[in-house]
């Protein structure tokens, strides 16, 4: 069963979080351009190197206060989130509501990226933050049943119980629609992909269009963690948690999550961008729909088994 | 005590952005401030074991206030506060009215004696809460949902800058007309 | 109370990382004053500050969602108590999500969902 | 400082690139592109991004100012290159590195950089706006009504910019305008063009396109002693440009790769095939089609109207018809199609076809959401390299939308 991990392992699971946002950032780097994992394998840290040394920037008239919190926030966020997560039979916080704690985490983000944009009193920026707006006003009601479909199939918001309901039949078998929004969600919070049209080229770089220096190494850091966060998240709702043959149960949560993470990762080369005034329309009218049936046929399922 | 800390810090920042939001030039800081003010007490009531009560608060109050961001800074005049403003109206009445409602609330607080719990908590709170839904408040939340409807509809009917005549043409028949192009074709 | 220890310890790591990484920046970076640019425009100045009334074109489609996202409310509960009420509860909550759909479904007529 | 010594040259592997480009400079924006892609540098998106800025081709007096402005939003460590040709590009990319690892010069440059406006008075924001007070006069005016325009604040406030103005927008309210240039110096922006456009919110209002600079040259792409590839690698890299800015990078890199290799040696067997896989492989693409349909529709007779020939008259349709014109043209040009025209078109009524391009762009992007309107003018992608094209281009007048 899920116990509560004591408090000193918070800086093995933060730790784990920016191991895995290495590994994603390297894995995008070895797809970017086909350099092979082995030049790869630099670029994060070289990256970093450069991000850390490089001078910060601040434009005329900006809004300091709002522009840096909003920056330091998605890492932050991206940390909470993994708080619920249970590592196989550990988790830092055994909450009996993880999955709406998720739910209020990803709605910080709203908050974080919009003040982002706006601290920078520049104009690509602020188009850049009311963007983010719109994308979250589309995604954040699918995002929402997309959580509530194991929520209803375990009948408990508690992710030790979703996670232990699914011995035998993962979620991803029962609800594969709820499972690909919640993905699409995910890369729609993080920013990445398909869904980067808040820091596009488009709008030249949009909310990180004025950020350097250490201030835009927290921003693309926080955007991995989330991604990270993301994919350690379906692993309980929808992948069955730390279940697996031989391995012990941390570990197959581990594998699990890196496994979605790529997937979530190689996203970025495959897909154009899906600009937020295309999507408000899909997600209103094809997506929720599509989401309430899956849910009618969870609930189904739950008074069959009843 | 560590709860004690946790419990008057958060108290303290809650009164303190809340006050903040009056204090400050910028729309886009004083919405956030009010947004730090509910979080702190949607903070305050997990540590009541209020756990959903709490998330709820922080999530839909964020929520609400990125939105409300996003008319203030279209509404308002000088919504950055690059000039100093002042964010009161009629700033004698509404002192009085707050410093005397915070008193007499406070007031109610401390004085009054608080009854005994009769009977436990239980075990689930959320539980409860659903149980409720779906058991003797059914009806409140059946009701709600055509008011729901009738909120969409009104705000539309009401706000909405152009309607389906306007994109679609006296008939309804032809193909919409939208400045910028949707998701879901003409 | 005593549950939230462990994210409480994670959400102190976490400014202990973003503490070191600006730290890291003071001690290793090359100047430690930012600098001040005007902000970019593709290499002419701007004339006004961007901070200003910004008219946002999808504001009808916030009134949808405030209206919609109440439900969510009763939602998470009723998650809980499914299996126990039966299908009065399933038929229930569909109805109030059919309604709301249909509402949907005339904001997307009157093209609430469009930049207009 | 050995820290921040190793730092630096660890991070001087992998530099940043800012491209800007001047009317004239293709050879070397090429050039750099190509080094740049060996080297495995990413491109930067704008200056805060960017540690090396190359400038590609010579600038005119006032792109040279633009250029200035570009290279003071650039966060130290950073280093700045001028290419003119194509053959200079490896020795100075060596020089831009070589710039980056100085740290003690790095120090120097960051140290004495001084903020922008920094004689202005700034402290003079805090005078005593009691007009701005909302309380009195009581009620005779709301909010949104109270102008500013008495004030006289333009100067008061620091970095020395204004306050924005309003302006009746297309719903009937008065809100606050943006004024916006776009360009010269943008991600995957034709060289020179500038589009002043009047912002309310993200939505275009009023757009003015005119070229900036004139350049001597004339175009390097309609040049008819170049080598047979050519118009190909024209359209595959108005393709490219496209494609990045639709946010497929990956696509994007694949056609710059073609392009290059057009250059190299068209008549190579397999090239064409790659090509032919790349429309291909756009033209299948959902999420591609599904963001750029409908955008910036320009049916064949308006363009003829227009005076609009060449590519973005035969796609017939909208962004995503005229890119995939682009790689079908790329294709049908390597296979042997002698294109009519130049790549952009032909001469009509008196116009270069440019010309006809540029005078399209505010008719097509008023009322378009904004990175709408980056979309739409890419997918058009005047030639301003052109001596004919920049002299004689003046604002025209605002185009009404409808």
């Amino acid at each position: 069963m899920v116990e509560q991990a004591p408090a000193w392992a918070a800086p093995l699971a933060l730790g784990l979080l920016l191991a895995l946002c290495v590994a994603a950032a390297t894995f995008d780097a070895a797809l970017a351009a086909g350099r092979g994992l082995a030049g790869a394998l630099r670029v994060p840290w070289q990256e970093a190197a450069r991000l850390v040394v490089q001078q910060r920037r601040t434009t005329v008239a900006n809004d300091p206060l709002l522009w840096r919190t909003g920056g330091v926030s998605l890492l932050v966020v991206a940390a909470l989130m993994v708080a619920v997560v249970p590592w196989g039979d550990w988790t830092l916080l055994d909450s009996a509501v993880g999955v709406v704690w998720f739910n209020a985490m990803d709605v910080l983000l709203w908050a974080a990226v919009w003040i982002t944009g706006w601290g920078a009193n520049s104009a690509w920026p602020l188009v850049g933050a009311h963007r983010f707006l719109a994308q979250a006003l589309s995604y954040e009601l699918l995002l929402m049943f997309a959580l509530i479909s194991p929520a209803l199939g375990a009948g408990s918001l508690r992710l030790a119980d979703v996670q232990a309901e699914q011995a035998g039949l993962w979620f991803v078998v029962t609800m594969p629609v709820a499972f690909v929004v919640f993905c699409v969600c995910v890369l729609a919070f993080s920013l990445w992909g398909p869904f980067a049209a808040p820091i596009g080229a488009d709008l030249g770089g949009g909310v990180l269009a004025e950020s350097s220096g250490v201030d835009r190494l927290l921003v693309l850091l926080g955007r991995y963690a989330l991604l990270v966060a993301g994919a350690a998240f379906a692993v309980p709702l929808f992948l069955g948690g730390g279940e697996g043959p031989l391995l012990p149960a941390v570990l197959w949560s581990v594998v699990k999550t890196v496994l979605v993470l790529g997937l979530l990762v190689a996203c970025r080369r495959r897909f154009a961008l899906l600009r937020p005034e295309r999507f408000a329309e899909l997600a209103w009218v094809v997506g929720i729909p599509l989401v309430l049936l899956q849910i009618l046929v969870v609930s189904l399922l739950v008074l069959g088994r009843s | 005590m560590v709860v004690d800390a946790l419990f008057w810090l958060l108290a303290l920042t809650a009164v303190a952005s809340g006050f903040a939001v009056f204090r400050v030039s910028s729309m886009a800081r004083a919405t956030f401030a009010l947004a730090v003010s509910f979080v702190a007490v949607g903070a305050v009531m997990l540590l009541l074991d209020l756990d959903y009560l709490g998330l709820i608060t922080v999530l839909m109050m964020v929520m609400e206030m990125s939105i409300m961001a996003v008319f203030m800074i279209m509404y308002m005049m000088n919504p950055g506060g690059l000039m100093p403003m002042s964010m009161y109206h009629n700033k004698a009445g509404a002192m009085t009215v707050a410093v005397g409602s915070f008193v007499v609330l406070a007031a109610g607080a401390l004085l009054v004696p608080w009854p005994e719990r009769e009977g436990v908590a239980p075990a689930d709170i959320t539980l409860q809460l659903g149980e409720g839904i779906m058991g003797s408040k059914m009806l409140v939340m059946l009701t709600i949902s055509p008011v729901l409807f009738a909120t969409i509809v009104g705000s539309l009917v009401l706000a909405a800058p152009r309607g389906r005549y306007d994109r679609f043409g006296d008939d309804l028949d032809q193909p919409a007309s939208d400045p910028v192009p949707g998701g879901l074709g003409r | 109370m005593e549950s939230y220890s462990g994210a409480l310890a994670l959400l102190l790591a976490v400014v202990v990382v973003v503490l070191g990484l600006y730290a890291a920046h003071l001690s290793a970076g090359l100047a430690r004053t930012p600098l001040t640019s005007l902000p970019y425009n593709g290499g002419v100045a701007p004339k006004e500050y961007a901070v200003s009334r910004f008219h946002a074109r999808w504001y009808s489609m916030t009134m949808v969602f405030l209206a919609f996202d109440i439900e969510m409310l009763f939602m998470y509960p009723w998650t809980l108590v499914v299996a126990q009420v039966g299908a009065a509860a399933v038929v229930e909550m569909f109805v109030f999500l059919v309604v709301l759909v249909l509402a949907v479904v005339y904001a997307w007529r009157e093209g609430a969902f469009r930049w207009a | 400082m050995a820290l921040t010594e190793r730092l630096v040259r660890f991070a001087a592997g992998r530099p940043h690139l800012l491209l800007v480009e001047c009317p004239g400079g293709t050879p070397a924006r090429l050039a750099a592109e190509r080094h740049a892609r060996a080297r495995g540098w990413p491109r930067a998106d704008g200056p805060a991004d960017a540690d090396v800025l190359a400038v590609c081709g010579a600038p005119s007096t006032e792109l040279a100012a633009a250029v200035e402005l570009t290279w003071d939003a650039v966060a130290g460590p950073r280093s700045r290159i001028s290419l003119r040709g194509g053959e200079d590009v490896p020795d100075a990319l060596e020089r831009a590195v070589a710039a980056l690892r100085d740290v003690p010069a790095q120090r120097l440059d960051a140290a004495g950089r001084t903020p922008p406006d920094a004689g202005g008075d700034t402290g003079a924001a805090e005078m005593d706006h009691g007009d701005m007070n909302m309380d009195d006069p009581p009620g005779d005016m709301d909010h949104a009504e109270m102008g500013h325009g008495d004030m006289d604040m333009d100067m008061d406030l620091p970095g020395g910019l204004a306050m924005a103005d309003r302006a009746p927008d297309r719903d009937g309210l008065r809100l606050d305008i943006l004024h916006l240039q776009l360009g010269p110096f943008l991600p995957a922006w034709p060289a020179g063009l500038v589009v002043d456009v009047t912002l309310q919110g993200d939505v275009v209002q009023e757009a003015y396109a005119y070229g900036w600079a004139a350049s001597t040259a004339s175009s390097w792409w309609d040049d008819a002693a170049g080598p047979p590839g050519r118009r190909a690698a024209a359209h595959l890299d108005s393709a490219a440009r496209l494609l990045q800015l639709a946010g497929w990078s990956a696509a994007a890199y694949t056609a710059r790769t073609l392009r290059d290799s057009v250059l190299d040696d068209a008549s190579t067997p397999g090239t064409a095939a790659q090509v032919a896989r790349l429309g291909a492989k756009v033209r299948r693409s959902r999420s591609l089609r599904w963001g750029l349909r409908d955008l910036g529709a320009l049916p064949a007779e308006r363009a003829v109207q227009l005076g609009i020939s060449g590519p973005a008259q035969r796609a017939d349709g909208d962004v995503h018809d005229r890119l995939l014109q682009w790689l079908t043209e790329a294709w049908a040009a390597l296979n042997g199609a002698a294109g009519r025209g130049g790549t952009r078109g032909e001469q009509v009524g008196g116009r270069t076809a440019s010309q006809a391009l540029i005078a399209a762009i505010p008719r097509l992007v008023i009322g378009q959401e904004l990175a709408g309107a980056r979309l739409i003018i890419a997918s058009l992608d005047p030639d301003l390299a052109d001596r004919d094209v920049a002299d004689t281009i003046a604002k025209p007048a605002v185009a009404q939308h409808g």
